[in-house]
C-alpha cells in the first residue's frame, strides 16, 4: 500500500463574480500516493487547474475557499499561515504552468530566476545561487546554460522557456510536482522532449506528479493513475489501463470513444451531445445528466457520491457501465 | 524689550530699504527706447522740469530757463555742478547729444520733431531753436521721457547695453536688475535737485536702497503691502481701494488720471455714421452705476479732457454733462428719429429688418474697461441696440482701431497736454476714422498757441465740436492711487501721473 | 540592436520633429494678426512714416520664406532673435526665467511623483480595501480640480488667511510651495491612478504567480518582482510628464506672478511678442523631444524586451 | 487563460455591462452628478431665478443668501444662475471638443492602422508632432491666429489633444487587423472601406467611448483655463472660466465669485472622470480581474 | 511558389526576409482534402493564405480551376472569392465580435448575389441548420456561443455560397476533443454532400491521419514530404516526419515504452534557415552532404514525393512498427 502523500477532502472553491459565484471545485475528494504520477482530465473549464492551484493557495483573489482540508505531509495547508505557506511553495511543492511565455517574470534574467528559489529557501548566498542555477538549466538541456543564464527570457523560444521553467521549480528538488498543462503552447516535438524530461526528472528526485492535461495521449504516456473531472466535480479516478480500457462512468466513455486515433480514418466519430454546464448553475442530480445517454430520473435529482468500485478505481454514477 | 529701547533711543530706527511693487517690468531701462516709462525710469532719471503740485511748471534739473516771446527759442540754464550718476558732469553738450539721441533712437521720436537746432551756448546754458511754436513740447519736457541720459556712456556701450544699464542724473542708480523679478537702486550720491517744493535737494540720507518690484498680480501686490513685505504699491486695483482706505497702517494717495476712458467709434460703419445712434449710444450708457461697479474709484465724465488735462475747461465739461445726461427715452428717441425700432418685438431695435448688432472691443489687461464693458452691454440693451464684447489686449484693440477694423472700442489715454487729441481725432495724425476740417484746423493751431488761456478756449471750442460729432463716447476718467504704508514718511505722489518725490521720505521700523 | 544605435536612432527621429516644429512655429507666428510694429507702438503719438521704418529695421518687409529662413539659420546659430517689446535677446529672457521654471517645475513633478507612486502602490496592494477607496477617490476628485482653481484657494487660505506663504511673486524656494502644489495635485492623481493599474494589471501576470509558486517572501514579490514591471509605465510617463507640466506653469506662473518661461510666454502672447512666443515654443519643442528620447532610453535599460522588439518575428 | 479573457470580453457587449456597472458605486455617482449638470443645463431658463447677464449694481458682491444662493458678483449678477447656465456652456464645449477631436483622430487611427507603412509613418509622424506639444501652449497658440471666444478656444483645444483617439483607434486597429476575422472578411470579398467601417470602427468604439468620457473632463478643463487667462469665452457669458477670471479680482472680499464657479467646474469634471473610469472598468477588462 | 515577408531591422540595414514558404509546388483535386502538416511557424497559414490570395506570393503560380490567381481581373477576384472559403483556428477570434450570425452570413450573399432579403434568410437559416444550428442563434453575438458553435457559423460562412475550395486552418484545435470530433463529422458531411475540396492545415498528424486523402508535411518553409495518408504513416521516408510521427503521444497506455526517435534541438529561425536539408541539424540521420546541398522534392514511388538525399536508402519500417500496428 503506497503512503499518501497528499489528501484532499471535500474541497470546495467558488470564484466570486458578478454573475454569481462560479462553482469550478465542488466537493473534491482526491488521495495523491507518493511517487506516483497522477493525471487530471477533463474538458476545459472543468475545474482541473481550480484543483490544482488550491493546493499551494495560488488562486487568483476572487477565488473562495469554502470549506475542505488540504493534508500535505500531515499538514492542513489550507490552515497555513501566509509566510508558512512561503516555505512549502517551491520547497516542497513545485508547480509549472500552462504559458511558458508569460511565466517567466520578462525583467529578471534566467539565471537569477532559477537561482531564486535557493536563496529564498536555503539562504544560499547569491553567487552559489547563480552557479547552481547553470547547473540546473545544463540539467534540463539548455545549451551554453553560462551564457543563457545571462539572457532575459524573451531571449528564449517556448520550449527554452518551459525548460527553464522546470529548472526554476525544481531546484529545490520538491516533493510534488504539479504541472498544469505543461505542453500545451509547444510543439508535437518540444512537447515529447518535454514531457521526457519531466519523466527523467521525476525518476532522478523521486518527485510525485501531479499532471493536468486535455490530451489523452499524454496521459496514457505519462501516468499511473487518472482522475477525470466534470463540471467541477470528480466523476473517476483510477488506473490508467483501467480508464482506457474499462471507463466506468458515461462521461469517461465517451470521452475515450472521441478519439480520433483509435478510429479509422474518415470515418464518423462518436459524440457527446450537448455542452458542458455553466458552473454558476449547474445541473441538480448529477451533473452529466443532460449529456447522458444512461441517465434515469435518480439522476436528475440525487447527486451520485463516489463508489469505489474496485480498489484503485472509484466511480461517481448511480448507474456506472460495467 | 525691543520697544523699550527704542523709546530709549528717543529717535525712531529707520528702515533703509524702500520697498516698492508695481505692476509691470519695465521693458528696458534707457528712457528713449522704451515705449513706456514706470518708476523706475522715473528714480534713474532727472527732467529738466517737472510739473509741480498745481500743475505749474517747477525747475528740477534745470536751475531755470527762458521761453522767447515767439515761443520759438527756449533756453535752460543747468547747475554748475550737475552730474550724472556715474559721476560724469552733466553739461549743455550732453543734453544736446541727449535730445539728438532721441530724436534718432527713440519710438517718439516725433516728440523733438519741431526741434530744429540745439545750440551750446556755454558748458551750462542750452538754447533750443523751435521751427514753430510748440507748447506742447512741455508735455515731454515734464516727464522722464525728456530727461537727459548719458549719451556718451551709450555711444561707448552700445544701445542694446545701454538699455541694461544706463546712465542717468537721477536720485537712484541701478545696482541690479532681476529679470521677472526686481530691480536694486542705490543712491545717486552725485544727485542734485532744484525742485522747489522739496527740502531735501540732494541725496537722500534715509534710504539707501530701492528695491522695486514686479508683481504683475493685483492681489499678490496688496498683500504684500498688507503684510509689511513693501512699502508702496502702484497700480492698485479698484476693488481693494475701498478696504485699503479702511485700513489704519496705509496711507492711500489719489490723483486723477490726466486723460479719459471712452468709447471710440468707427464713424464710417452703418449704422454709426449717423450720428443719432452715436447720441443714443452717449445718452444710454449709465456712468453712475458704472462708477458704482468700479467703487467710486471713476469719475462719471462727459467731455473730452480730464482736469489734470492741461486747458480743461470746467465748463465744457458741465455743457456735455446737461447735453448727454444719461436719458433712456431721449436715446430711444434718437434712435426712432434715426429709423430704428423694435418691430418684431426681441428687444433688440432694427430697421429694414436688420438689427442693431455692434461688437465692443474691450481689453483684458485693462481692468475699468474689462469692468465696464458688461454693464455699457447692459445699459445699450435697454434701448434695443445688441452689444457683443470681444475682449483683446489692449495693445491689440488698439491697433484693431487703426485698421478701422472694429465698430466699438473701449479705449483710453493719459497724456497732460490737450495735444494728444491731435493724435485721436485729427484726420490724418491720428489715422482713425472720424475727420473734420475744423477740428483738423484747431487742433493744429493748438498746438502753438503759446498763451494759456488762448490755448485753452482752441480745446474747448475743439470739444464742443466733438460734443456734437461724437466719435469717441466719454465714460469716465480713471483715480489713480498709490498706496503706502504708513511708515514712510514724508512722501510726495504728484499728480498727474503720481510720479514718486521720495526726496524727503523716511522709513520707520516697526 | 545595441543601445547606442537604438539612442541615435530615436534622437535622429527628432530632428524632423524639430525641424516640423520650426516650420509650423513660424507660420504661425507669420500670420497672427495684429501687426507686430503697431504694438509695439503704444501710446497715441506715432505716425505712419516711424511705422514703416521700423517694419524695415525689423525685416518685416521680406517674403516669408526669407524670414523663416533668415530666421532658422539664425537658431540654429543659438540666436533665437530679439524681443520687440524689451528689445533684448530672447534667449537672455529664456536663460533669465528658465531656472524658476525649472525649480517649479522639478519641485513638483518630484512631488507628484513620490505622493503618486507610493499611494498608488499601497492602493494597489491594499486593493478594495477602505483606504483603497477613500485614496483613489481623493485621487480622482484631485485630478479633477482646475489647478489654478486650486492654486487661487490656496492662496486664499495659506497666503492670504494663515500668511504662511508669500501670497505670489518669488521670494526664494519658500514661494515655489503653493504653486508647486497646485501643478503637482492632478499630476499626483494621474501618476497615483497609474501606479495603482499597472501595480494591479502586473500582480495579475502569470510571472507573479510563478514569482509567488516559487514560495518568495511578499517582499520580494512585490518590490521585486511586481514593481520593476510596474514602474516602466511611471517612468514613461515621468518624460512625457516634463513637458506637459509646462503647460501647467504657464496658468499657474501667470496665477503666482512666478517669474518663469510659463509666465513670460503668456505675457508675450498678450504683448504679440512673438520672436519670444517662438523661442519659448521651439525650447519647450526641444524639451519635449529630449525628454521622450530620454524617456525610450531610460525604459529600453529597465526593460530588456524594448531594445530587441523589432528584431523579434512575429 | 483564454477562456478567461472570452469570459470578459462576452462580458463587454452584454446587457450585463450595465449590471457590472452598477456594482462601480463612483461610476453611479458620476452618473447622478453628470445627470444633475445635464439636469441643470436642460432647464437653466426654468430654473435659474435670473437671467445671468442681468447686471444690477445696486446689490453687488453680496454673499450668498437665501434670495442669492451663491450670492452676487461685482456686476450684481446672480452667481447661482450664471453657475447654472455654465453647466450649459460646459457640457457643450465638452461634447463639441470631444465631436471634433474623435471627428479629426479616429479616421487618421483608422487609416494608420489599416493600411501601415508609409500611411501609418505619416500619420504617427503628425500624431507625435502634435503630440509633443504641451497642449495649453499649443492651444495658445492657436487661439492668437483665430482670436478670443469659447467656438475658437474649442477648437484650440480639440485641434491639440486629437492625438490619443488616432493612438487607441490605431493600437486597437493593429490589435484587430491581425484577428481572423478581418481575414476572413477579406476572404469573402469585403472591400477595404467596408472592413474599416463594418468590422474595425464597431470594435474601436469601446476604448473610443472611454476615452471620450476622460477627454471631456480634460476638454473643460482646459478651455476655463483659457478662459481663466482672458482668451476664451467673452463676457458676459457665463463661463465658468472667465466667471473665476472676473471673480479672482474679488477673491478675498467675495470668495463666493470664485468658490462656486470653480466648485462646478470641479463636479463636472469629476462625474467624467468618474464615469470614465468605471466604464473602464467595465470595457477594458485588463483592469479588471487582478 | 515562394512568399517572403519584408523585415526590417534597424534602420541602415538591408530589408531581410522571412522564408515562410519556400519553393512549394503541390496540387489538390477536387473532391478531396490535403492535410498540411508541420510545427508552429512551419508556414502552414502563410500557405493557406496565400492560396487564397490573401497574402501576395513572393513568386510562384496559383491555378485555381486552370487560372492564375494572381492575375485576376475584378470581376474574376469576385468569383474566386465567391469560390473559396476559410476557417480558421480560433473560431471567436474569426468572428466580428460586433456582428450578429445572421448579418455575419448576410455579408457574403450581399457582397457576391443579389438575392432579396426573403431569399437571403431562407439560404442563411438553411445553412445553419446544415451546420448543426438553428434558428434561435440567429439573433445572438458569437459570444453569447459556445467555442463549437462558433466553429460552427464559421463553418457555415465559408460554405454559405456553396465554394469549390475551402482552407480549413486549424480548425479544431483550440477546441475540446468531444466538440472536436462534432467538427470532424460536421466536415466529412459536408464534404461529401457538396463535393467540397478540403485544404486541411493542422499540427496534429492524428488529426490530418482522420480527415486526409494526401497529407503534406512541412518543415521550415519547405515541403518534406507528400503523399497519400496510408503512404505517409506506414511508408514513411521523411526522418522528420518519422520523428513527428514518434513524437505523438499515443493515447493508450500500453504503447508508453514503444521505440522512438526523438530528435533534438528546435526549429530554426526562418530569418535565415540552415544552409543545405533545412532539417540537418537535428536529423540523426544526416550526412555530409546534407549539410551542403539542399535535397528537392523528388518523386520516391508514386504519389510520393520526399525531399531527403537519404530518401531511397532509409527504411523505417521496423521503427514504425508499434505505431502502424495501432492504426491498423
Ligand atoms: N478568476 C476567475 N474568476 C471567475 N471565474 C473563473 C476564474 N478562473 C477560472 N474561472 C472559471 O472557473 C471554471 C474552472 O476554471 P479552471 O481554469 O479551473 O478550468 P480548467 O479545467 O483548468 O480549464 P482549462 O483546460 O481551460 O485550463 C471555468 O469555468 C472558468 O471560467
Ligand atoms: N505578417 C508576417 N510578417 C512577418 N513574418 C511572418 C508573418 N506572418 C508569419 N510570419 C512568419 O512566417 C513563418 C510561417 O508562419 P505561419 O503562420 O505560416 O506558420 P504556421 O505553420 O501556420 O504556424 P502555426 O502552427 O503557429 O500556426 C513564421 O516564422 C512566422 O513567424
Ligand atoms: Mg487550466
Ligand atoms: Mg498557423
Amino acid at each position: 500500500m503506497p503512503r499518501t502523500l497528499l489528501s484532499i477532502k471535500d474541497l470546495r472553491v467558488y470564484y466570486e463574480t458578478i454573475r454569481g459565484y462560479v462553482k469550478a471545485v465542488d466537493s473534491v475528494d482526491l488521495e495523491i500516493y507518493e511517487g506516483e504520477s497522477f493525471c487530471l482530465i477533463g474538458e476545459t473549464g472543468c475545474g482541473k487547474s481550480t484543483l490544482a492551484l488550491a493546493i499551494p493557495r495560488l488562486l487568483p483573489p476572487n477565488a473562495r475557499i469554502l470549506s475542505g482540508s488540504i493534508m500535505f505531509k500531515n499538514i492542513d495547508l489550507l490552515k497555513l499561515s501566509d509566510s508558512e505557506l512561503e516555505e512549502i511553495r517551491g520547497r516542497d511543492i513545485a508547480v509549472v504552468f500552462q504559458n511558458p511565455m508569460s511565466s517567466l517574470n520578462p525583467v529578471l534574467r534566467i539565471g537569477l530566476q532559477v537561482g531564486e528559489p535557493l536563496v529564498a529557501h536555503f539562504k544560499t548566498p547569491w553567487r552559489e545561487a547563480l552557479i547552481s542555477a547553470i547547473k540546473q538549466l545544463s540539467r534540463v538541456g539548455i545549451p551554453d546554460p553560462h551564457l543563457r543564464s545571462k539572457d532575459y527570457p524573451h531571449a528564449f523560444s517556448g520550449g527554452m522557456k518551459q525548460r527553464s521553467m522546470i529548472a526554476m521549480m525544481t531546484s529545490c528538488k520538491p516533493s510534488l510536482l504539479i504541472a498544469d498543462e505543461p505542453t500545451t503552447a509547444l510543439d508535437v516535438t518540444i512537447q515529447a522532449q518535454v514531457l521526457r524530461l519531466i519523466r527523467e526528472l521525476k525518476e532522478e528526485y523521486g518527485l510525485t506528479l501531479l499532471l493536468i492535461t486535455h490530451n489523452f495521449g499524454i496521459v496514457a504516456e505519462m501516468c499511473d493513475r487518472v482522475g477525470v473531472m466534470y463540471a467541477g466535480k470528480l466523476v473517476e479516478v483510477g488506473n490508467v489501463i483501467d480508464i482506457f480500457e474499462s471507463p466506468l462512468h458515461p462521461y469517461t466513455k465517451g470521452l475515450i470513444e472521441c478519439v480520433i486515433a483509435r478510429r479509422k480514418s474518415k470515418s464518423r466519430l462518436s459524440q457527446i451531445p450537448g455542452a458542458p454546464p455553466s458552473l454558476i448553475n449547474p445541473p441538480g442530480g448529477c451533473r452529466f445528466h443532460p449529456r447522458c445517454l444512461y441517465a434515469t430520473s435518480r439522476c436528475t435529482s440525487e447527486e451520485p457520491g463516489l463508489i469505489e468500485v474496485s480498489r484503485k478505481h472509484i466511480v461517481a454514477c448511480h448507474n456506472y457501465v460495467r | 524689550i525691543y520697544t523699550s529701547q527704542r523709546a530709549q533711543l528717543g529717535a525712531p530706527q529707520l528702515e533703509r530699504t524702500l520697498i516698492i511693487a508695481i505692476p509691470e517690468e519695465p521693458e528696458g531701462l534707457d528712457i528713449q527706447q522704451v515705449t513706456w516709462a514706470n518708476e523706475v525710469h522715473g528714480l534713474i532719471y532727472q527732467p529738466l522740469v517737472i510739473l509741480g503740485p498745481n500743475m505749474s511748471i517747477v525747475p528740477d534739473l534745470a536751475v531755470s530757463w527762458e521761453v522767447s516771446e515767439d515761443g520759438t527759442v527756449i533756453i535752460f540754464h543747468l547747475s554748475k555742478d550737475a552730474k550724472f550718476s556715474n559721476g560724469d558732469p552733466l553739461t549743455a553738450e550732453v543734453i544736446k547729444k541727449s535730445i539728438e539721441r532721441y530724436k534718432t533712437i527713440s519710438p517718439y521720436a516725433e516728440d523733438f520733431a519741431d526741434v530744429e537746432r540745439i545750440e551750446v551756448l556755454d558748458e551750462y546754458t542750452v538754447k533750443l531753436i523751435l521751427k514753430r511754436p510748440a507748447p506742447y513740447l512741455w508735455a515731454v519736457l515734464v516727464t522722464v521721457y525728456g530727461a537727459p541720459v548719458n549719451a556718451n556712456v551709450a555711444e561707448k556701450v552700445g544701445d542694446a547695453e545701454f538699455n541694461r544699464n544706463p546712465v542717468g542724473s537721477g536720485p537712484y542708480k541701478l545696482v541690479e536688475w532681476v529679470r521677472g523679478s526686481h530691480v536694486v537702486l542705490e543712491r545717486n550720491e552725485y544727485y542734485k535737485t532744484n525742485i522747489p517744493f522739496v527740502k531735501n535737494k540732494g541725496p537722500n540720507p534715509y534710504i539707501d536702497k530701492v528695491i522695486i518690484r514686479f508683481i504683475p498680480e493685483d492681489l499678490t501686490r496688496i498683500a504684500e503691502l498688507e503684510a509689511g513685505r513693501v512699502h508702496i504699491v502702484r497700480g492698485v486695483p479698484l476693488t481693494e481701494v475701498k478696504r485699503l482706505k479702511e485700513n489704519p497702517n496705509i496711507q492711500l494717495y489719489e490723483t486723477l488720471s490726466p486723460g479719459i476712458h471712452y468709447i471710440m467709434v468707427n464713424v464710417l460703419k452703418e449704422p454709426l455714421n449717423d450720428v443719432r445712434v452715436r447720441k443714443a449710444i452717449m445718452l444710454a450708457i449709465n456712468r453712475d452705476e458704472i462708477a458704482t461697479v468700479l467703487e467710486g474709484n471713476v469719475v462719471p465724465w462727459y467731455s473730452f479732457l480730464s482736469p489734470t488735462n492741461l486747458c480743461f475747461n470746467k465748463t465744457v465739461e458741465e455743457l456735455a454733462e446737461k447735453l448727454y445726461a444719461y436719458n433712456l427715452e431721449k436715446a430711444r428717441e434718437l434712435l426712432k428719429e434715426a429709423g430704428w425700432v423694435d418691430t418684431d418685438g426681441d428687444g433688440i431695435v432694427d430697421k429694414n429688418g436688420v438689427p442693431l448688432k455692434l461688437t465692443l472691443l474691450s481689453a483684458v489687461d485693462d481692468p475699468a474697461l474689462k469692468k465696464a464693458a458688461p454693464l455699457i452691454q447692459a445699459h445699450l440693451a435697454k434701448v434695443g441696440i445688441a452689444i457683443e464684447i470681444k475682449e483683446y489686449t489692449y495693445d491689440y484693440v488698439r491697433s484693431l482701431t487703426r485698421e478701422w477694423n472694429f465698430e466699438l472700442a473701449l479705449r483710453r489715454f493719459s497724456w497732460a497736454d490737450p495735444d494728444i487729441l491731435i493724435y485721436l481725432v485729427h484726420s490724418e495724425y491720428g489715422n482713425y476714422t472720424y475727420s473734420n476740417p475744423e477740428v483738423d484746423r484747431l487742433l493744429e493751431l493748438g498746438r502753438g498757441v503759446v498763451d494759456m488761456t488762448e490755448r485753452t478756449k482752441v480745446y474747448s471750442k475743439v470739444q464742443e465740436i466733438l460734443l456734437e460729432d461724437l466719435p469717441l463716447i466719454p465714460l469716465f476718467v480713471l483715480k489713480e492711487y498709490t498706496a503706502v504704508n504708513k511708515n514712510v514718511k514724508g512722501l510726495i505722489v504728484l499728480p498727474p501721473y503720481g510720479d514718486l518725490i521720495i526726496h524727503d521720505a523716511w522709513i520707520e521700523k516697526g | 540592436m545595441g543601445l547606442l544605435t537604438y539612442i541615435t536612432k530615436k534622437l535622429l527621429i527628432g530632428i524632423p520633429v524639430i525641424f516640423g516644429v520650426t516650420i509650423i512655429l513660424f507660420y504661425i507666428m507669420y500670420i497672427l494678426p495684429g501687426d507686430p510694429i503697431q504694438l509695439l507702438l503704444s501710446g497715441e503719438r506715432v505716425t505712419p512714416e516711424r511705422v514703416e521704418e521700423l517694419r524695415r529695421a525689423w525685416g518685416l518687409d521680406q517674403p516669408v520664406y526669407v524670414q523663416y529662413f533668415y530666421w532658422l539659420s539664425r537658431i540654429i546659430r543659438g540666436d533665437l532673435g530679439i524681443s520687440i517689446v524689451t528689445k533684448q535677446p530672447v534667449s537672455l529672457l529664456i536663460l533669465q526665467r528658465l531656472p524658476y521654471t525649472l525649480a517649479l517645475m522639478l519641485t513638483s513633478i518630484l512631488l507628484s511623483y513620490v505622493i503618486g507612486v507610493l499611494t498608488g502602490i499601497i492602493t494597489a496592494l491594499k486593493r478594495g480595501s477602505l483606504l483603497d477607496s477613500i485614496l483613489s477617490t481623493s485621487s480622482i476628485i484631485c485630478y479633477s480640480i482646475p489647478g489654478f482653481w486650486f492654486g487661487l484657494i490656496l492662496m486664499l487660505i495659506f497666503a492670504y488667511y494663515l500668511r504662511l506663504f508669500p501670497v505670489s511673486g518669488y521670494e526664494g524656494w519658500h514661494s515655489l510651495i503653493l504653486p508647486a502644489l497646485s501643478l503637482a495635485l492632478p499630476s499626483s492623481a494621474y501618476v497615483m491612478r497609474l501606479t495603482r493599474a499597472e501595480m494591479i494589471e502586473v500582480l495579475g501576470e502569470d510571472y507573479i504567480r510563478t514569482a509567488w509558486a516559487k514560495g518568495l517572501s511578499k517582499r520580494r514579490v512585490l518590490l521585486v518582482h511586481a514593481l520593476r514591471n510596474a514602474i516602466i509605465p511611471v517612468v514613461t510617463m515621468f518624460f512625457l510628464d516634463l513637458p506637459w507640466l509646462m503647460g501647467g506653469a504657464v496658468v499657474i506662473e501667470t496665477l503666482f506672478a512666478l517669474p518663469g518661461m510659463g509666465r513670460l510666454l503668456y505675457v508675450s502672447i498678450l504683448k504679440q511678442d512673438y520672436p519670444v512666443v517662438q523661442g519659448i515654443v521651439l525650447i519647450i519643442t526641444i524639451l519635449t523631444v529630449v525628454c521622450n528620447t530620454l524617456g525610450d532610453v531610460v525604459i529600453a535599460i529597465l526593460d530588456p524586451r524594448i531594445r530587441f522588439e523589432r528584431g523579434r518575428s512575429v | 487563460m483564454i477562456r478567461l479573457i472570452s469570459e470578459r470580453i462576452k462580458l463587454l457587449s452584454n446587457n450585463e455591462t450595465f449590471k457590472l456597472f452598477l456594482t462601480y458605486k463612483r461610476g453611479i455617482i458620476g452618473l447622478l452628478l453628470l445627470s444633475l449638470m445635464v439636469f441643470l443645463a436642460l432647464t437653466a431658463d426654468f430654473i435659474a431665478p435670473k437671467k445671468f447677464d442681468e447686471v444690477d449694481p445696486s446689490s453687488r458682491l453680496l454673499p450668498p443668501s437665501i434670495k442669492y444662493l451663491f450670492g452676487t458678483d461685482h456686476l450684481g449678477r446672480d452667481v447661482f444662475s450664471r453657475v447654472i447656465y455654465g453647466a450649459r456652456i460646459a457640457l457643450w464645449v465638452g461634447l463639441l471638443v470631444v465631436l471634433v477631436e474623435a471627428g479629426i483622430g479616429v479616421p487618421l487611427g483608422l487609416l494608420a492602422g489599416f493600411y501601415g507603412g508609409r500611411v501609418d509613418k505619416f500619420i504617427s509622424a503628425i500624431t507625435d508632432l502634435i503630440w509633443a506639444f504641451p497642449p495649453i501652449v499649443l492651444a495658445l497658440a492657436i487661439v492668437t491666429i483665430l482670436g478670443p471666444g469659447l467656438t475658437n478656444v474649442v477648437v484650440a483645444v480639440a485641434v491639440v489633444s486629437w492625438a490619443p483617439y488616432t493612438r487607441v483607434v490605431r493600437a486597437k486597429t493593429l490589435s484587430i487587423i491581425s484577428r481572423e476575422f478581418i481575414i476572413a472578411a477579406r476572404a469573402i470579398g469585403e472591400s477595404s472601406f467596408s472592413i474599416m467601417l463594418r468590422y474595425i470602427l464597431p470594435n474601436t468604439l469601446p476604448p473610443i467611448i472611454v476615452l471620450a468620457t476622460l477627454t471631456i473632463p480634460s476638454a473643460i478643463l482646459y478651455t476655463t483655463a483659457l478662459s481663466f487667462l482672458g482668451f476664451g469665452a467673452q463676457p458676459p457669458t457665463p463661463d465658468w472660466g472667465l466667471m473665476l477670471s472676473e471673480g479672482r479680482d474679488y477673491i478675498f472680499k467675495a470668495p463666493w465669485c470664485c468658490v462656486f464657479p470653480g466648485l462646478f467646474i470641479t463636479l463636472t469634471a469629476l462625474s467624467f472622470n468618474l464615469l470614465g473610469d468605471a466604464l473602464r472598468e467595465v470595457l477594458d477588462p485588463k483592469l479588471r480581474y487582478g | 511558389m515562394k512568399k517572403y515577408f519584408e523585415f526590417k531591422k534597424g534602420i541602415f540595414s538591408k530589408p531581410q526576409y522571412i522564408r515562410a514558404v519556400d519553393g512549394v509546388s503541390f496540387s489538390v483535386n477536387k473532391g478531396t482534402t490535403l492535410g498540411v502538416v508541420g510545427e508552429s511557424g512551419s508556414g502552414k497559414t502563410t500557405l493557406g493564405l496565400t492560396i487564397l490570395r490573401l497574402i501576395e506570393p513572393t513568386s510562384g503560380i496559383i491555378l485555381f480551376n486552370g487560372r492564375d490567381i494572381m492575375h485576376l481581373n475584378r470581376d474574376e477576384l469576385k468569383w474566386f472569392r465567391r469560390s473559396t472559403g476559410i476557417v480558421f483556428q480560433d473560431p471567436y477570434s474569426s468572428l466580428n465580435p460586433r456582428m450578429r450570425v445572421k448579418e455575419i452570413l448576410e455579408r457574403p450573399l450581399k457582397i457576391h448575389t443579389d438575392y432579396d432579403e426573403k431569399t437571403r434568410s431562407e439560404i442563411i437559416v438553411k445553412t445553419l441548420e446544415e451546420v448543426g444550428l438553428s434558428e434561435e442563434h440567429l439573433m445572438r453575438y458569437p459570444h453569447e456561443l459556445s467555442g463549437g458553435q462558433q466553429q460552427r457559423v464559421a463553418i457555415a460562412r465559408a460554405i454559405i455560397l456553396k465554394p469549390l475550395l475551402v482552407v480549413l486552418d486549424e480548425p479544431t484545435s483550440s477546441l475540446d476533443v468531444s466538440v472536436q470530433a462534432q467538427i470532424l463529422n460536421l466536415l466529412l458531411d459536408l464534404q461529401s454532400k457538396h463535393e467540397l475540396t478540403y485544404i486541411f492545415i493542422t499540427h496534429d498528424l492524428l488529426t490530418a491521419r482522420h480527415i486526409s486523402d494526401y497529407i503534406m508535411v512541412m518543415y521550415a518553409g519547405k515541403v518534406v514530404e507528400y503523399s497519400t495518408t496510408r503512404e505517409v504513416f506506414t511508408n514513411t521516408k521523411h526522418p522528420y516526419t518519422l520523428s513527428l510521427l514518434s513524437s505523438i503521444p499515443i493515447p493508450d497506455p500500453k504503447l508508453k515504452s514503444r521505440r522512438r526517435i526523438e530528435i533534438t534541438g528546435e526549429p530554426p529561425s526562418p530569418l535565415n534557415p540552415p544552409k543545405g536539408c533545412r532539417f540537418h541539424p537535428r536529423c540523426p540521420y544526416a550526412i555530409e552532404m546534407c549539410k551542403l546541398k539542399e535535397p528537392e522534392l523528388l518523386e520516391y514511388s508514386k504519389e510520393h514525393f520526399v525531399a531527403c538525399h537519404r530518401a531511397s536508402e532509409l527504411d523505417f519500417t521496423e521503427l514504425l512498427k508499434d505505431i502502424t500496428s495501432f492504426f491498423a
